[in-house]
């Protein structure tokens, strides 16, 4: 899923500063499972938002509103009867949340409140960690199911570097060089001489560096 | 500010706990400032963050979660998890330039009536000497 | 007695004294179908764990874990509090027994009593506050304590002089001095004798100045002292001069293991972990570093998580000195000087600021007289003589007991004790199960979905301590003023029986359709208004407290207008989420009426046929060929029956007992479900794989144990090393080896109280000293040694070690540090070394046979543990729901544990925690149906992201993502505690009654005043 | 070196003693001129709070006339006066001051000389006992006055006729015997616990200061004390290094 994190809340009270009456919008996808822009997160930004201005003495009046998801026009659609009635709209989703929302809306002013991190996944309750880069080719079967492109702080195709230590990363002690589990897992698997091989470098074009990215499932659009 | 000011303050008790031990100082008759007013939930772990944050926008001077002894939660770790909803509505606070000390997370048993009326009299004069909620003052502004 | 010749069964049982057993006891049979007479010579229950501060090896309060069950016993509908009374006589037989019970008079209506104490506060008599031992007074009007049950105070006749002053002042009219004593019958089938048993009064030791000294006290002084509603209120102060001390001692064994200055020869069993517990209790409340000793013989930390407890204190500074110390001093200044010799002879001398006396547990006085009357043997210590292959029965038929009236105990062995006694008391009255206990009959519940709130507010005046402070006039007043108020009035006491009748009146006639009472507390009187309001057809849960009293006039009595704000205040609150809350349904689910029991140990096979024998379907489900566990391996108990002719019979039972189907080679697969209906598969492992569904209501995990194998000593390399299981065999069998042997040493602790395994397996000393005994039988002649870390022989076991040294059994001490040092020659002749302590120098010995006294360890069971998510702790022993007052429950309801996968325990305790066991399942399958939901959290399928976060925070792993894809929350199992509700990033889950909404409509409330 | 004159107060009741004063006077019975009267319509009406506020203001000693018993205009006035006094006896003994600075005497009102005689009696002994030093027993005085403003003594004084002569609650005589040794204990309880009292309101203190002060012994201290926290009369105000010290709690 997509990780976030949220914004601190001067961010998001300077972004509003000049608006009196704004919309909260939560999504049900992915932020609500990383618990960062699901409903209570909703309530709790808005009730934040309302100790800050009110504090300030310039007291603002916040909505609540969950969406199914962001990244769907038929769901966005479900703002229209209401989206007009407000200053400016704050979006808990993702980065496509706030985009969906601003195509659909031109006239309204959207604001994001989080920062979107990374594609990854619980380690446990309350821990997020990244693990995929969306690079658009995955390689992963040739290191175990290890991506070295997310995951390796350089993203060696042929590690590890030398800065591997006792298995950490050199860039910090909390990171795992994901290549020296390579390594091990290929030991453990008795399939060590597997790197041997030399993986080319990598053809980047299906990743950001090919510009903005398409995906189509010819057999699903529907050509009206 | 004048030395009349009379903070409210709310305290949200656990059932098993921190309600019992208040109803114990009762018994034993001890006072404490009536500033202090209990809303008992079945554990402190149903405390919500929303909760507490909804007591300050509603103009709370001070805010309080009571709890069972660390250890012994009835309901064994509800009162680990209000500890951590505190400490970020603490954090909320001091974000937001309202000082972090008007929330807090008390432990006690039941049998601790004398510390129940100890921490409301911790608590009313801790309010005491930081003042006003600033969104109360605002207002009346 | 006439009934008793017609064999009539009688549906009711009686219990004799409401200390923590007692009440177990009462509640297991009540909840089973049988009505209680609960019989207590004192005015409140509680016995004499309420008066401690807090409980070993926990931590926890005391009070707050007996305080829900004092409740529970007060409100049930089948238990019959009998307080202040005491059986006089018992006739009949078991079945129909006919007990006479002198009812003392309690001079205050209890009934009537609304506890507020004005009269306590106007009685110009005082005497000694028994509850907090004499450190305090109390008045001739008093109650016990705050929390007390029934909640009435009485007077104390003994030392009133009839003024009449209570009387003035009781406006609730609950006095009635022309009470008297009254003579009263009961009719029961069995009967349970919990009486307990008293503290030893150490004034007879009058080398230890505890009589005239005040900074001498006993270990309960000490817990008054450590007590928050103590007479300190939890500053740890000395008596004489409230200085915080700095150096305190305490005295293991006063009035225990010692007949020259007390009577008892006996252990206490309890006192060595309770002064750890004061220790460390002690220096967490010290405001200043604190020096604490404790002075012992033997530090008998055997019970399960108690050795950890010990290590602690050590590893936490506590010293802990191995001596007898003959005489305390009074020096300067209230200070104590001690001398003692330590074990190398040093004769050393320090002063104390305090001395604690461990104080031992004695016979209660009155056990005696009362045995007599009621014609039961007690043994040569003055406790109910019980035999170790039908713990809990006494010499008469039809009586049983429980708890420290049998012998000196722990808590948890008291209530499981106390279970075991409820399951063969009701065994044999399983004919007449419900027939004498009482339902309410209720009228329909109407139903008011769609209507606006008429909330109805009752304003007390509590006597005077409400209205005497807060001014309640203008409290109803302001209620008036309220949103969705139809109707105010206030009451002199609205708890009254007249008040209740009006309060219903005013509901119908009003159309009221939620309720707010403004009085004390939800604690103690939430139940009894909810009673009233559903006898007018108003769902229970439209009801709402304000509590006035306890936490408003009573504490802010000197201040009455801010009183009387804050009461306006919380009444407002209470209005505010009055108009939100929501009438809850609960619905009955089925029961199975079976049990599951895993393991087919003495432990398993005592479950299985107590279920058998209450009338309820078993199924004993054993993984190996063949039915028995370790008891193969045992000769006798440690009070010297014979293990293999009960074995025998026992199995002999359960395979002859119809309602008992036993599964051999067969293991446990899966299980889903709730309590009460719980389905799970078994797979025969004999070649076959045949699988069965058995559908049960409850399930007994009695998966056992087993002897440690040593790889020390010399063992499975020299023919002459043995464990225990090894020489009870070569006993039976009367080898040569044995016969022919001149010395024999035991060498305990073997693979126990090792970094391995951190634990006491609790019953190696006692065994050792058995066998030892029975060698000196076998061969008078035949030099023995002991060589012990601590002679754990706690209890009436003391009495086998006492019987050794008598016989002249040598006890040698070692350390861990050095432990003995055992070696072989060619001629395979034996040779042990080992530091002799009081001596100061090695001792060696050539044993003919070592006897190795191996730990107990638990049955591997991870997998299996794993299908039924039950826990295990770091020495791989089941985990209870609570280690003091539920220990034979799982935290996940409906299953329970017994034997030695619970913890190493003798014979008798692993029968008893079996019956226990019985007991528990009894209070499910005995039930028709089980009453779900209420107060639960409830899943809102809509809003739910299936994040797992519930999943993941719940205390009790009872939520799970169900296959549509949502949060499942099982309101059978959920604890209604509210976490996942608070944690729930899609607001999905609420919890009933507790909602949001309703918690908001409160806060909103208190600060929307004006 | 001249004489000390002692002054002392008398209480005289209306119809016996008064009216025994005046007979003395019309008589021309000569007696000391030490004492200053007040006359009440009986003797019942001394509180004995009356005599420790004359005491407290500088009288050396109180003299209480009224009629023999059974002669009471009101019937019972004067039993429950002999009561009330004897009571105070105790107190002033247990607080050092003494009882012999207090007096009870029956005169009716034909017995002029018989007063007369009392009063010298009293005065002589009074002079005896030389000037009272009220600033010496401030803090018993003080004590005195609060141990019989709390309602303890007060109501065991009123009630010990009923329930030892007459009848109490449980419709039977209490033990005379044990009445009096409650009455005994009630005294001295309350009067340890009202200097002690004295010295929290001017506290905060410790336990063995009050002891210094109040001549108690350490440990008494320690009970009474104990004995008003239970009440919430006394509580800890904090900590000098091990010593608590107390002071009453502000209300």
């Amino acid at each position: 899923m997509i990780v976030a994190d949220r914004k601190s809340l001067n961010e998001i009270l300077d972004m509003v500063k000049s608006y009196s009456k704004i919309l909260v919008v939560g999504c049900k996808g992915c932020v609500t499972v990383c618990n960062v822009g699901g409903l209570k997160e909703v309530q709790v930004l808005a009730a934040s938002l309302k100790i800050g201005r009110k504090k300030d003495g310039q007291p603002i009046e916040v909505d609540e509103k969950i969406l199914e998801r962001q990244c769907d026009p038929e769901y966005v659609e479900q703002l229209k009867d209401i989206v007009d009635n407000y200053d400016a709209v704050i979006s808990m989703a993702c980065g496509v949340g706030p985009q969906f929302l601003s195509e659909a809306y031109p006239n309204q002013k959207f604001f994001p409140a989080v920062n979107t991190t990374f594609y990854g996944g619980a380690v446990s309750h309350g821990i997020w960690e990244e693990r995929c880069a969306g690079c658009g080719t995955c390689i992963i079967h040739y290191f175990d199911g290890l991506c070295p492109i997310a995951r390796c702080s350089k993203s060696l195709l042929n590690g590890p570097c030398g800065g591997s230590d006792k298995g950490k990363c050199e860039i910090s002690k909390e990171v795992d060089c994901i290549w020296d589990k390579i390594v091990r897992k290929k030991i453990a698997q008795g399939r060590l001489a597997d790197l041997l091989h030399i993986t080319p470098a990598k053809d980047w074009r299906t990743a950001r560096d090919g510009g903005p990215r398409k995906a189509k499932r010819e057999e699903l659009i529907q050509n009206g | 500010m004048s030395d009349s000011f009379e903070p409210q303050i709310i305290a949200f008790c656990c059932k098993y706990c921190a309600y019992a031990a208040a109803d114990l100082a009762g018994s034993m008759r001890l006072s404490y400032p009536s500033n202090v007013k209990i809303t008992q939930i079945p554990c402190t772990g149903r405390v919500d963050i929303v909760h507490l944050l909804r007591a300050f926008e509603n103009g709370a001077d001070g805010v309080y979660v009571a709890g069972c002894m660390e250890g012994d939660c009835h309901f064994v770790s509800g009162n680990l998890k209000a500890r951590k909803r505190v400490e970020y509505v603490k954090k909320t606070l001091a974000e937001l330039g309202i000082e972090p000390e008007r929330v807090e997370m008390y432990n006690l048993s039941s049998a601790m009536g004398p510390r129940f009326a100890e921490i409301a009299n911790e608590m009313t004069a801790r309010i005491k000497k930081l003042g006003p909620s600033p969104l109360n003052t605002k207002k009346a502004a | 007695m006439a009934n008793a010749s017609e064999n009539k069964t009688i549906g009711s049982v009686m219990v004799v004294g409401a200390g923590v057993a007692g009440i177990q006891a009462s509640l297991d049979m009540a909840n089973a179908g049988y009505y209680v007479h609960l019989l207590d010579s004192s005015p409140s229950i509680g016995g004499l764990m309420a008066q401690l501060d807090k409980t070993f090896p926990t931590n926890d309060c005391a009070m707050c874990v007996i305080s829900p069950f004092l409740v529970e016993v007060g409100r049930h509908l089948n238990i019959n509090i009998i307080s202040n009374s005491e059986l006089e006589t018992l006739e009949g037989e078991a079945g129909a027994f006919r007990a006479t019970l002198r009812n003392n008079p309690r001079y205050i209506d209890a009934e009537k009593c609304t506890a507020c104490g004005q009269c306590r506060d106007v009685c110009p008599v005082t005497a000694v506050n028994e509850f907090d031992c004499k450190l305090d007074l109390r008045k001739a009007t008093y109650i016990k304590y705050p929390q007390a049950v029934p909640l009435a105070y009485k007077i104390d006749r003994s030392i009133c002089i009839g003024c009449g002053m209570c009387e003035k002042v009781c406006l609730a009219q609950a006095i009635f001095y022309d009470d008297k004593p009254r003579q009263t019958t009961v009719e029961v089938g069995a009967v349970v004798l919990a009486m307990g048993n008293d503290v030893f009064n150490p004034s007879a030791f009058d080398t230890y100045n505890y009589a005239n000294h005040p900074n001498v006290v006993t270990s309960l002084e000490f817990e008054r002292i450590l007590s928050a509603s103590g007479p300190y209120k939890g500053h740890l102060m000395r008596p004489y001069d409230r200085q915080i001390p700095e150096k305190i001692a305490w005295m293991q064994c006063v009035g225990s293991r010692d007949i020259n200055r007390a009577d008892n020869s006996y252990c206490s069993s309890v006192c060595c972990m309770y002064s750890i517990k004061q220790t460390l209790i002690a220096k967490e409340h010290a405001e200043t570093p604190l020096d604490t000793a404790v002075f012992y013989m033997d530090m008998r930390t055997y019970g399960k998580e108690f050795d950890k407890y010990y290590m602690r204190a050590q590893d936490g500074g506590v010293r802990f000195i191995r001596a007898r110390v003959h005489t305390i001093e009074p020096a300067a200044d209230g200070d104590l000087k001690i001398r003692y010799v330590r074990e190398s002879g040093e004769l050393k001398e320090e002063t104390f600021n305090m001395v604690v006396l461990a104080v031992g547990l004695t016979p209660s006085k009155d056990a005696e007289a009362l045995a007599k009357r009621i014609g039961i043997d007690l043994n040569t210590h003055r406790y109910a003589k019980t035999n170790d292959l039908s713990p809990v029965s006494t010499s008469r038929k039809g009586v049983y007991v429980c708890g420290t009236f049998q012998g000196p105990k722990d808590i948890p062995q008291s209530v499981m004790e106390a279970s075991a006694a409820a399951a063969q008391a009701t065994q044999n009255l399983s004919q007449a199960r419900w027939t004498l206990t009482r339902t309410k009959e209720l009228p329909p519940e109407k139903d008011f979905s769609g209507q606006e709130p008429r909330i109805g507010v009752f304003v007390c005046n509590c006597g005077i301590n409400i209205g005497g402070v807060a001014d309640v006039p203008a409290v109803r007043e302001y209620a008036r003023s309220l949103p969705n108020v139809i109707h105010v009035e206030d009451n002199l006491f609205t708890c009254s029986q007249d008040t209740q009748e009006n309060i219903k009146k005013v509901i119908v006639e009003k159309g009221i359709n939620r309720v707010v009472v403004a009085s004390c507390s939800p604690r103690t009187h939430e139940p009894l208004f909810q009673e009233t309001i559903r006898e007018t057809g108003l769902n229970k849960y439209l009801f709402e407290m304000a509590n006035i009293r306890d936490q408003n006039t009573w504490v802010h009595m000197h201040n009455p207008e801010r009183a009387t704000a804050k009461a306006k205040d919380l009444v407002r609150m209470a209005v505010a989420k009055a108009a939100y809350v929501e009438p809850l349904q609960q619905v009955i689910l089925e029961v199975k009426p079976a049990v599951l029991v895993v393991g087919g140990g003495v432990a398993g096979m005592e479950a299985a046929l107590g279920v058998a024998r209450q009338g309820y379907q078993a199924y004993l489900v054993e993984r190996s060929n063949q039915l028995g566990g370790v008891a193969h391996h045992l000769r006798v108990t440690w009070q010297g029956e014979a293990v293999a002719p009960y074995l025998k019979q026992l199995i002999a039972d359960v395979q002859s007992h119809e309602r008992v189907q036993v599964f051999l080679e067969t293991e446990v697969k899966h299980i889903t479900g709730t309590i009460g209906n719980f389905i799970t598969t078994i797979a025969s492992e004999n070649g076959n794989g045949k699988t069965s569904i058995l559908e049960h209501g409850a399930a007994i995990l009695a998966t056992g144990g087993k002897e440690y194998k040593p790889t020390e000593y010399l063992y499975g390399k020299h023919p002459n090393v043995l464990t225990h299981f090894d020489l009870d065999q070569a006993i039976t069998e009367e080898s040569d080896t044995l016969k022919n042997a001149k010395m024999a040493v035991f060498i305990q602790c073997v693979g126990s109280r090792t970094p391995e395994h951190p634990y006491c397996s609790r019953v190696c000393c006692t065994h050792s000293l058995k066998s030892a005994l029975t060698l000196k039988k076998m061969n008078p002649e035949m030099k023995i040694f002991i060589l012990y870390r601590d002679i754990r022989s706690y209890g009436f076991r003391e009495d086998l070690y006492k019987e050794a040294r008598e016989k002249g059994v040598q006890f040698v001490r070692y350390d861990p540090e050095n432990p003995p040092n055992l070696i072989s020659d060619e001629q395979n002749n034996l040779s042990l070394t080992v530091k002799d302590h009081i001596l100061q120098r090695p001792l060696e010995i050539k044993p003919d046979i070592v006897i190795l006294a191996a730990a107990i360890l638990a049955n591997e069971n991870k997998k299996f543990f794993e299908i039924f998510k039950v826990p295990t702790n770091s020495d791989g022993f089941l985990v209870e729901a609570h280690a003091k007052l539920r220990p034979v429950d799982f935290g996940s309801e409906g299953l329970f544990l017994a034997g030695l996968a619970h913890y190493p325990k003798s014979l008798d305790e692993s029968i008893a925690q079996a019956r226990a066991a019985v007991s528990r399942t009894m209070n499910i399958v005995s039930k028709k149906g089980i009453l779900v939901g209420g107060v639960v959290a409830t899943v809102n399928s809509d809003r739910c992201a299936a994040c797992l976060t519930c999943v993941r925070t719940c205390p009790y792993h009872i939520p799970r993502i169900g296959e549509e894809g949502y949060a499942v929350i099982e309101p059978a199992e959920c604890h209604g505690c509210g976490i996942c509700v608070s944690e729930c990033p899609g607001k999905a889950i609420s919890l009933q009654h507790f909602t949001d909404e309703q918690i908001n409509a409160k806060t909103d409330a208190l600060f929307s005043a004006a | 070196m001249s004489q000390f004159e002692p002054k002392i107060l008398a209480f005289l009741c209306n119809w016996c003693s008064y009216a025994g004063a005046d007979l003395a006077g019309v008589s021309r019975i000569q007696y000391p001129p030490n004492i200053r009267v007040v006359r009440t319509m009986c003797s019942g009406r001394v509180d004995p709070l009356f005599i420790i506020q004359a005491m407290q203001d500088g009288f050396d000693g109180v003299f209480v006339g009224g009629c023999h018993l059974g002669d009471c205009h009101y019937q019972e006035g004067n039993y429950h006066t002999l009561r009330r006094m004897d009571m105070l006896g105790q107190l002033l003994d247990e607080s050092g001051v003494g009882r012999d600075h207090v007096h009870l005497r029956w005169a009716s009102a034909a017995e002029a000389q018989p007063f007369a005689d009392y009063v010298t009696e009293v005065t002589e002994t009074i002079r005896k006992l030389g000037p009272f030093d009220k600033e010496k027993h401030r803090l018993a005085l003080a004590s005195l006055a609060r141990s019989l403003s709390g309602s303890r003594l007060r109501w065991l004084v009123g009630i010990e006729r009923q329930v030892t002569e007459k009848l109490n609650v449980y419709q039977e005589k209490t033990d005379p015997a044990q009445f009096k040794k409650i009455l005994q204990e009630a005294v001295q309880a309350e009067y340890q616990k009202a200097m002690i009292q004295e010295l929290l309101a001017a506290g905060p203190v410790t336990v063995r200061e009050m002891s210094e002060k109040t001549g108690l012994p350490i440990y008494t201290v320690s009970v009474r004390l104990n004995e008003l926290e239970r009440v919430g009369m006394a509580d800890i105000a904090g900590f000098d290094g091990r010593t608590p010290k107390f002071v009453s709690p502000a209300v």
